[in-house]
């Protein structure tokens, strides 16, 4: 298992610091976005709450507005919506978009604009009904103003909901995969640096070893050397070197 | 409230009325000479003259001709509002039939005169200086303003039934509870062509044509 | 999320309507309505004749046409097209579900609010 | 004169009196207006308006109701009434009946003048008019590119000619406000109209000069209290109040000059007939008039119903009828928005 959720790398110790490296680096990117997920969050609670309250207060302001207009059809007869609809040229009432900074993500907010240009619909009504019709246009002025703050509102949601999910998946991303695996090469590359390890102490101990038998075989000729030289020559006793023991391969492995 | 609003009718009668009535007094004024504006000795003999039948003729003629012009008056303005109503409220047409029927009774009162006075009517003989008698003078004279009374008398009230008559078909449309109290004023309406006709026929109750 | 044309964006970009008659008159009559050289206007009215191909043509037209910001759109209308204003997630022109005065507003057909709530649980 | 209407009046015109007064007859009453205020829904209203004289004109309405469909059905039984009339009427009624068509025909050639400039499609723009006002040539009013040629092709063979070319030139016609268009168009019809009914004579005369007196002074007041705060000078203003009424000269001088409500109301009290109106308008605050004028409108045209043998039934049905589908329209609209604590605030009791 281990094998698969580790990075394929060579476990030394050079790879072993980069590695460590990335593991900073990602928690600390981890607890980054922690924060901005954070951040967006709290935007976003406070989003939603108000389209909720935007949204019900929309409900009543359109519920008024729609009660001006019965109110305006009554005084000035059912034809003024023709006439409304034929005056209809430029749009006074429009919006600008502007982008507002949250945590890095740029919201689209839409402001209301009036170019106060003197409308025809002032003129509406002037024989009848004039009132109620005025009274219309602001109550009208007043729903679209809630409207476009609305539809501000929903756009930012919808910005924000995007982005906390990309947030959202970054720091999962991080900690679900990125810091278990960077975690697990590191733990692989440390579990293998301790096996050469030893393997290495067991080796070294193992030509001590030899080592010593050796010195210890030596020192036995030569004091069987020293005694034939001493008992009768050493003729036979005068042990070639060359085909003396069979000397054995030192290995130095690794 | 200008002359010109009281409608040219009225305005035209007004002027007739009051120029008649200045003739009058002039004429009147200066009655005793021959050459005044009006020779009421000449006026006499042109009435003596003429013959009680063509004046028996025109009373009979009037009464009921004057009747029926005042019943069918009646009748027309109260049927045409009879048949408005009606359209959006059936119910009434039987009703107010009733209304219909004054009128026609003040033709029927026209008729009756008519009649009555008719068998009266007979020829008479013209004295040798070409006057009548004095009796078939007075009768041909009674029978005339007898017709002339009942004619009149029912002209107005067949105009009265039928102006009350046409409300009355309008209030019954609108609230039924009215027709009794309506009806009411139409009966008053109607006994006024009564009164002409009694008078009528007392007028010419005495009427003899022929000295016995 | 960028400005779709920056050419409009100095003097403002409209606001888009589709909804029925009377609503429309009221906003018209706010001073929302546009009508342009070429007959062009950015509002719709539905009534009775007014058949679905219709309304689809002007969402689409509304929300390509790069000078509208927002578009109101009345609910029981976005009913009809559901599937078009469900699969729209582009963030301008913003498109908002209105209550119409005959039609109370239901909160839980709207898209938008639907996930709010699904969110704030 | 009234016994000489007597005589004559029903010899031409006493077959429409009648009708026209069993027409009334059908107007909703207080009870019916009760109960339509209980009703929950618009199908619930219009099974109630099959219990009532309008029968079951909307039987075949698809069953979600629009109120423009119930205001629709409404003024459509009021024209069917109202053509039914016309026909069977014979001079001077019908050039009469003609007269009241003429405010509508004014809002109709407006429209379509309107919609002209403003390339609109004709079918949709006659569509719209209102039918009372439609008039043989209407349909040409739109092939006619700027306005000295609708006038010289069109407008020259209708009844409004005469307002056109007394109060309006032709150089006027392309810069000027629809609306000051408009209200010269009235002002002028009101002035022929008012000599008409004098020239008819009698108690037409009396009481149809007694209503447009009151229907003049309306409109001088309503000009003034909309046109406030907006462009419309003291002068333009002026010009546009019609020459007649109760108010004429002396009151339009000061309602000319006056810039808000007080100076308004001040004005009228000089004048005890409006009472009822001034009465309403609260000091320093915005007055809602519209419904004060429709109670006055409606008080007075109950009053033509006392009087027999005149024309003025005609006009008073009229103002009648509209108030009553004025008043349908307000209950359905309440009912439809769920404003049922208003409800009471748009009717005008006209029985």
């Amino acid at each position: 298992m281990s094998s698969n959720n580790r990075l394929p790398v060579v476990p030394t110790v050079t790879v072993l610091a980069i590695i460590k490296a990335r593991l900073l680096g990602a928690t600390k990117g981890h607890q980054l976005l922690k924060k901005k997920a954070d951040a967006l969050n709290i935007k976003f609670r406070k989003v939603l709450a108000e389209i909720v309250k935007t949204k019900t207060e929309m409900g009543k302001t359109m519920k008024e507005s729609a009660f001006e207009l019965t109110q305006a059809k009554y005084a000035a007869g059912e034809h003024i919506k023709h006439t409304i609809f034929d005056n209809v040229e430029a749009a006074q009432v429009k919006v600008k978009a502007v982008t507002e900074n949250v945590a890095g993500v740029k919201l689209p907010k839409f402001q209301y604009l009036n170019d106060g240009s003197e409308s025809k619909m002032e003129m509406t009504g002037l024989g009848k009904g004039g009132q109620p019709i005025q009274n219309c246009r602001t109550a009208n002025i007043k729903a679209i103003q809630l409207l476009v703050e609305l539809a501000s509102l929903q756009t930012s949601f919808l910005a924000l909901d995007e982005a906390i999910k990309t947030t959202n998946r970054r720091v999962n991303a991080l900690e679900n995969v990125v810091i278990p695996k960077l975690e697990n090469t590191i733990t692989y590359i440390k579990g293998e640096l301790d096996e050469l390890e030893r393997e290495e102490f067991f080796r070294l101990k193992k030509i001590q070893a030899n080592k010593e038998r050796d010195l210890a075989l030596k020192e036995a000729e030569q004091a069987m050397a020293l005694m034939g030289d001493a008992f009768g020559g050493g003729g036979s006793g005068g042990s070639n070197l060359v085909d003396g023991d069979h000397d054995e391969d030192q290995l130095f492995t690794s | 409230m200008g002359i010109t609003e009281v409608g040219p009718i009225a305005f035209y009668t007004w002027v007739i009325c009051s120029i008649s009535f200045v003739l009058f007094l002039y004429g009147v004024n200066i009655s005793s000479t021959s050459d005044s504006f009006i020779d009421w000795g000449y006026l006499y003999q042109l009435f003596a003259f003429v013959d009680p039948y063509l004046l028996s003729g025109l009373g009979v003629s009037m009464a009921i001709g004057l009747s029926v012009l005042g019943a069918a008056w009646g009748i027309f303005i109260t049927g045409s509002s009879l048949i408005g109503a009606a359209v959006k409220a059936p119910r009434i047409t039987s009703k107010n039939l009733v209304s219909v029927i004054f009128c026609e009774a003040v033709a029927i009162y026209g008729v009756v005169v008519a009649i009555l006075l008719a068998t009266k009517t007979e020829t008479v003989n013209s004295l040798e200086n070409g006057d009548y008698s004095a009796s078939s003078k007075a009768a041909g004279y009674a029978i005339f303003a007898s017709g002339a009374t009942v004619g009149f008398a029912n002209l107005v009230c067949g105009v009265c039934v039928g102006v009350v008559g046409s409300s009355c078909a309008l209030s019954d449309a609108q609230n039924s509870a009215l027709f009794v109290k309506i009806l009411v004023i139409e009966i008053f309406g109607s006994a006024l062509g009564l009164f002409g006709v009694i008078i009528g026929v007392i007028l010419s109750a005495h009427a003899r044509f022929k000295d016995e | 999320m960028a400005d779709p044309s920056a050419t409009n964006s100095a003097d403002g970009l409209m606001i888009a309507v589709i909804a029925d008659e009377d609503t429309v008159t009221g906003f018209l009559l706010a001073g929302v309505g546009n009508v342009d050289a070429r007959r062009k206007s950015n509002f719709l009215v539905v009534d009775a004749k007014t058949t679905v191909p219709d309304i689809e043509a002007a969402f689409k037209d509304f929300t390509t046409r790069g000078d509208i910001a927002i578009i109101l759109i009345s609910q029981y209308i976005a009913d009809m097209i559901r599937h078009l204003v469900h699969n729209y997630t582009k963030p301008v022109p913003a498109i908002l579900e209105i209550p119409s005065k005959d039609h109370p507003y239901e909160p839980e057909k709207d898209s938008i609010l639907s996930r709010v709530t699904h969110m704030l649980g | 004169m009234y016994g000489f209407e007597a005589l004559t009046f029903n010899a031409k015109d006493g077959y429409l009196e009648a009708l026209v007064r069993g027409y009334r007859s059908g107007l909703l009453t207080a009870g019916d207006y009760n109960n339509l205020c209980q009703c929950d829904s618009l199908d619930d209203i219009k099974l109630h308006l099959g219990t009532t004289d309008y029968g079951n004109f909307l039987q075949n309405e698809p069953s979600p109701l629009q109120v423009s469909t119930i205001v629709e059905k409404c003024t459509q039984k009021l024209v069917e009434e109202f053509r039914h009339m016309r026909c069977q009427a014979s001079e001077p009624l019908a050039t009469f009946l003609d007269y009241l068509t003429y405010g509508y025909m004014i809002d109709n050639v407006v429209l379509i003048v309107t919609g002209t400039l403003h390339e609109r499609d004709v079918q949709d723009l006659l569509q719209k008019c209102h039918p009372l006002g439609m008039f043989d040539s209407i349909e040409t009013l739109a092939v006619a590119q700027n306005m000295r040629e609708l006038y010289r092709l069109v407008l020259v063979d209708s009844p409004l000619a005469p307002y056109f070319s007394d109060c309006i030139r032709s150089e006027d016609l392309d810069e000027m406000n629809i609306e000051i268009m408009r209200n010269t168009l009235y002002k002028a019809y009101f002035e022929d109209f008012c000599q008409f009914c004098q020239k008819l004579g009698g108690t037409t005369a009396e009481w149809m000069t007694d209503m447009l007196t009151f229907q003049a002074d309306r409109r001088t007041i309503n000009l003034t209290i909309n046109s406030m705060g907006t462009e419309l000078t003291r002068d333009d203003r002026k010009k546009l109040y019609p020459a007649v009424g109760l108010l004429y000269p002396q009151g339009q001088q000061g309602l000319a000059a006056s810039e808000d409500y007080d100076q308004v109301r001040a004005v009228l009290e000089n004048y005890s007939q409006y009472q009822t109106i001034y009465s309403k308008m609260g000091f320093g605050e915005t007055p809602l008039l519209d419904k004060a004028f429709y109670e006055e409108e409606v008080r007075r045209s109950i009053g033509s119903l006392d009087l027999q043998f005149h024309y003025g039934v005609f006009y008073a049905y009229l103002c009648m009828r509209e108030q009553e589908i004025r008043n349908l329209m307000w209950v359905s609209e309440c009912v439809q928005q769920d404003q049922k604590a208003r409800i009471y605030d748009g009717i005008v009791y006209i029985f």
